[in-house]
């Protein structure tokens, strides 16, 4: 692995980081392909073979869909969430694709309220190079957090 | 406190007879709510434990709650079904931690000082029963009075029906069907009408809320086309949706039956502000909808059994949801998504897209989540004030319609027979 | 527990007829904690909710809180600013989410089943109030004996002087003039007399004590002191420093007047143990302090109105803190910095420098939060113990120098008035 | 609740005058937590608060806990060790935040506002005591008639022996000797023979547990064979030892000793089901034990004096363990491992790797801890319900083996007598 | 930007994280320049134009004399606190000066207590090259984190 | 330090971040040399100079005998861990010598519970390369979190 690759494959996760932080949704579909796959998936499931996820999105359009959702018809207790990710973990790279892995937490701070530990997981990931830079083919978040906190709005 | 408080009332007060205005502090109370435990939860109730299908072999166990009581629900050497409480007859360990697997080989042991049980509950070993020889003596060992018999784990009422597992703790308990009622069973029976069940997956959330509002929010018809925009954007409830409401006769158990209006497009029909014109969709695999001959006409029945359950058919996405009691304030509410044996890998996938709009994410069902949250926090700032459930009337009765609170009222119509006894 | 228990006393216990010894109890027990919300909170007393300078446009909003419930501060269609409680009159839930925010077009909508009330909190509309016609027949709806007029949200008294907005749960409350009191009211007006108040911004900390205890530490004028040595060494706080303490008739609100003294290195006046000789700034635009006109002397002037907020000046800092309870142990202070209309950029500028010496992390306030956590859990070890507040004697009464504990005892005086009737 | 309540019972109730199965509401209710916390810790009893091997400086202090009271242990002017509350005489705050350190220059001082304290407790100073002459006027002050004497810190009862510091709330506690008994006290004099202390260092553990439940798994002389399968595996437990259980004439403290059997293969002499044929160490030097010359026989004796501390000597492990109870759900628990002066550091490198056996994630005893919290978990869902401690019969004496619970019936004989006093 | 530039900056942010979870305060002070800017501000006032910080600094010196506070006046019940710190996100990168983002998540632990979260947000800086290598001219810690546990005392 | 050195070296913190979260803890041990040292000690006694730790292991073997204690003989509630870490600060780079630092977050999630913080500290390591790469020669965990949650059964 080259310098510019790993400080590319770095930055996108420190993007996707503060993109996911940053309280503008509109950010994160386009941090995917079209055809991407994203699921959101408890890591008992994950681990006992069982194809249920939380959320399980199989394009792009899906993303988008989302991000509607949380817009304008989601009613929710706003929060804010905040995205600590660990350096990426490179399994596998080739020229133009890479398969990684990454631990992180997510922080809730609700108003007027402290911040709590909202999820912590890892990251399943498989990134590609595209024309606009690297984005996510797939991305699975697989969460230990067991009992979710009421809910999960916003993307993780 | 001073007994003249006005805010801060010593006990509950209802405004009259009936049970349309709602008092906060039937949400809040700690004692009412241990009362609520031993009188819905413990005693004359049967309680959800789960599906046949998570324990298919002969040693399987899942470890669940009922109330705020660890059990484990287990397949025992007979092949039938056996309901233990996780609690050790020696000195009250919770023995089982993982919370599934399977104990064929060895049934089930105590860690701390290793008394072993069948998977049935029955002692059949007590390290050190008959003491230890040292030296050409005895020492130590169990009274000899001690009869294993007397000392098994907790063991419960089982009944299963349809492959769902439900128990109690009462041994008085009516049968599972005169429980439910023939109304509810037969519904019940549409869902599960014998074939195998597959467990597709689990869903858990913590919802810091009062155990009665998921009852109230499944018996709350309406709130779909106000709440859930999503639902009436795809036309899954509209204003011209056929619809019934039909509860047992103690009014604790119900189910909402409706069918999509066959015709119009929604935002004809619909009369809800909470319309939204502008929403398409990007991907509408979401909405991939196939009726399934066993519907028998209804798209959607939601049924709540009192007061441990939730059985969920919405269109192609059916399953059952768990309540747990945490406290008056919270609660622990499991999701168990399942298909049937019959399912082709199209009407799977089918069920895991549509997953997409409910549990603790879902389009339509976080925000269920949200709506008790914020209830409970109302709640709490005026234990003297009461909900006004009164749309469609103050009285309680079945409907064929949707634009009434009538299944609250009735929930709490029995509510107040088995709590004020 | 055994009523014999001397650790753990049944009831709070005062020594004497006196208020100079306060029975840790005062700050520990849960029953007397929903006393103090009912009888100071939300009864006979005007709190704190905002500034008019939150709100300045028709549907703007801030959400806050007095005691534990939540309330909302609107600017209603008549300009006017309306207090509603934050509770939906259907079923209960705390509607308004978002803090701040203009709700001009369409007043508030109860996101479960979307009732809508006006700025004002009049109920103006309730879905399918006259049922939904369907095949001819109107399917449920409302009784026909509802009133909306009898379902708005629950509306507050309202007092606004100089920018600044009380509200009380009580409709028999005294005028806002009568509840401070000529004293008090005269400093009140000095602060906020008539300018319009521009908003710097917000600090907000929860600190784990009971929250009389931020009242008593404003009511401390000595411990600055000797706890904030920066105070010392600043010589914003000198033993030669001109002082004065008033209160209002009951004893419950006070101001502490203080003018630095002219003259004299603050090492020659200062008896303070806890000044440092050594000590220097490296930046000492902390300190870049211009008098105001409008001071009219005094170069700090604390008050603390009871129950709920406190008013700061202290040179060219100005802020309110807000006292929001949460439980015996612990409380939200939420400050709000703010200038005037006429302040030119060097003004604000060193209104925001002097800001580090407040707030959570200040200079001379993050210890005010910490020696509070630290009595609570003092309190906490002994419930059966008291304090011992006799600094000036144990007799009430305005003075003319900061060394007395004379508020604590007034404002002790004034809640077992209240608490003990 | 209702007074007819079965799952929920508003008192405590025994099954019989015996102690043989222990009522699951002796672990659970808050309210008698607090009547153990007088009677059993301020009341009657000696308490454990450090070693004098941790402050061996005049002035040197160590911040600790007496139940739920902060205190402070001190070597003082005299170089005799005091033990005072950490409240201060003023108002009530917890003064001292350092958990250890030196005060030789200038004893306690209190920061909120400076009341200074010796090293015994003293009040030696207080600002402002005499007022402050201004303007030839003298403002405030203390009344005349305040006597410092009057108001020095909470001073405790002190008693020490072998290097090991007793405190005691209560001015009537009979002498540690007799406290302890002379069984007893001839095994702590086994352990704390005189020789210098060297402190090694500290592990801290949060066990959500009552604190008697530690106390229990002390007591309980066979649940090592059984639940610690190292210790089996390791012949550190062998049926063949040789053991015996001692009391003091309370049944409250208890001494479990044993002797390593001398001969046989560990497989052939164990029956416990928990011997792991297979295993084999890596790396043995975690076993590399010597016998020291002080054990005189026994290589473990364990010692619980109740209610708050645990003497360990495990083969060359020595440690003392502090319950700290924190409510009735939970303790912390407080490791000091120590060593002797005239160990070699080949004894010293010994001891430290043994340690890896115990402590919070020790191989023999962070399972000490999982079962615990797992007892107060299966405690909390049946409060009705009872253990079953029948081992060895249901008497309460002296043994010449491990197979028994007797030390458990005792402690709750004890126990009986003094709660329902 | 090269790997010697990309090194020495994520050193620097994880020799920051270091010093100020180490409790020697007067490392502090030498990661910035002499008129460097630093402010802990609440997320809600720097997302709503509210000039208001927690704590502002404007030179070195007045950091140095917040060290000094925390060391000699500011009483405090003492704690530790621990930086965990994302992978710095490059956002515009000169040759001697560089803007970056990071979030963070400090977590606190009082003497015999549990460890808690303390604050999580965000990291806005501007990092220059020195002659004692790279320094912040400015760092912003915008905080989620509402509600503050009790105080702040140590720099975040 | 060059490219190569500091992303294998990166590559190690998070390989072992995720192996130590993966429940898989035969791998654990794989990442230290024979006659490696591996500590686990309070916060306190590392800075009063306490030899005292919580566990202290001085061989691979140690460590293989710690996961059969783990399998076979400790009986515990199960848990997931959850690792999250900041980027290595490099304090000593030889050619096959690293001595490092890194804070880290250690998230527990017991069984039908939320997630909550476990552990937090720092890791004082000696990374040496070897010929199956680079390997732990040392690491200290030294950790803040005063007050263990019960018990420490996973390595951290
Ligand atoms: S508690 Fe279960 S065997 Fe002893
Ligand atoms: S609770 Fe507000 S509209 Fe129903
Ligand atoms: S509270 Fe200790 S000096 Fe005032
Ligand atoms: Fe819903
Ligand atoms: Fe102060
Ligand atoms: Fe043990």
């Amino acid at each position: 692995m080259n310098f510019q690759d790993y400080f590319e494959l770095t930055q996108l996760y420190a993007r996707y980081a503060q993109a996911v932080s940053s309280g503008q949704w509109e950010l994160w579909p386009e941090f995917f392909t079209d055809d991407c796959s994203y699921r959101l998936q408890p890591r008992e499931n994950h681990e006992r073979g069982f194809p249920l996820a939380t959320l399980s999105f199989e394009s792009k359009g899906m993303l988008k869909d989302r991000v509607y959702g949380i817009r304008e018809t989601l009613f929710h207790d706003p929060y804010y969430q905040r995205h600590v990710v660990g350096t990426p973990l490179v399994l596998k790279a080739d020229a133009d694709r890479f398969e990684c892995e990454a631990n992180y937490a997510v922080f809730r701070t609700k108003l007027s309220e402290l911040s709590s530990v909202f999820s912590v997981g890892r990251y399943i990931d498989v990134v590609v190079r595209t024309a606009e830079g690297l984005k996510f083919a797939s991305r699975q978040v697989i969460y230990d957090s067991e009992m979710i906190p009421n809910s999960v709005i916003y993307p993780l | 406190m001073d007994d003249t408080s006005a805010v801060f009332p010593q006990q509950i007060r209802w405004e009259d007879k009936g049970t349309s205005r709602i008092p906060f502090m039937a949400y809040t109370d700690a004692d009412q709510h241990r009362r609520e435990l031993e009188r819905l939860f413990y005693r004359g109730h049967w309680c959800y434990v789960g599906l046949e299908a998570e324990i298919p072999e002969v040693g399987d166990f899942k470890r669940t709650v009922i109330g705020e009581r660890s059990v484990i629900m287990v397949r025992d050497a007979e092949d039938s079904i056996s309901v233990v409480e996780n609690v050790c007859a020696h000195r009250g360990m919770q023995f089982c931690r993982e919370r599934h697997g399977n104990r064929k080989a060895g049934g089930f042991t105590c860690p701390y000082h290793q008394w072993n049980y069948s998977l049935g509950g029955d002692l059949q070993g007590v390290p050190f029963r008959r003491g230890v020889k040292q030296d050409g003596k005895v020492n130590g060992g169990m009274p000899a009075d001690f009869k294993p018999a007397d000392h098994g784990l907790n063991k419960l009422e089982v009944a299963t029906r349809g492959g769902v597992v439900f128990a109690s703790f009462d041994a008085e308990v009516e049968s599972l069907e005169d429980f439910m009622g023939p109304e509810i069973l037969g519904y019940f029976d549409r869902l599960f009408n014998g074939r195998k069940l597959t467990i597709l997956g689990y869903n858990r959330q913590r919802i810091p809320g009062n155990w009665k509002l998921m009852q109230e929010n499944i018996k709350d018809p309406y709130h779909p086309g106000l709440l859930h925009t999503w639902f009436v954007t795809f036309g899954l409830w509209r204003a011209d949706n056929k619809s019934e409401l039909k509860m047992d006769r103690h009014h604790r158990h119900a189910a909402m039956i409706s069918t999509r209006g066959a015709s119009g497009k929604a935002d004809q029909v619909t009369q809800v502000s909470s319309f939204k014109e502008s929403m398409k969709l990007n991907d509408d695999r979401f909405l991939d909808i196939v009726p399934e001959p066993w519907w028998r006409g209804p798209t959607a029945v939601m049924m709540t059994l009192f007061p441990s359950v939730i059985f969920q058919q919405q269109v192609n996405s059916v399953s059952t949801r768990h309540i747990q009691p945490s406290g008056p304030g919270a609660f622990d509410f499991v999701w168990t998504h399942f298909g049937f044996e019959d399912d082709d890998d199209a009407m799977t996938l089918r069920r895991l897209r549509q997953a997409n709009l409910f549990g603790p994410a879902g389009f339509v069902s976080a925000d269920d989540g949200e709506v008790i949250e914020l209830s409970q926090k109302g709640f709490e700032q005026k234990p003297f004030h009461r909900t006004l459930a009164e749309l469609g009337g103050r009285e309680v009765g079945d409907t064929d319609h949707m634009v009434t609170e009538t299944l609250i009222r009735g929930m709490y119509e029995y509510w107040r027979k088995v709590m004020e006894a």
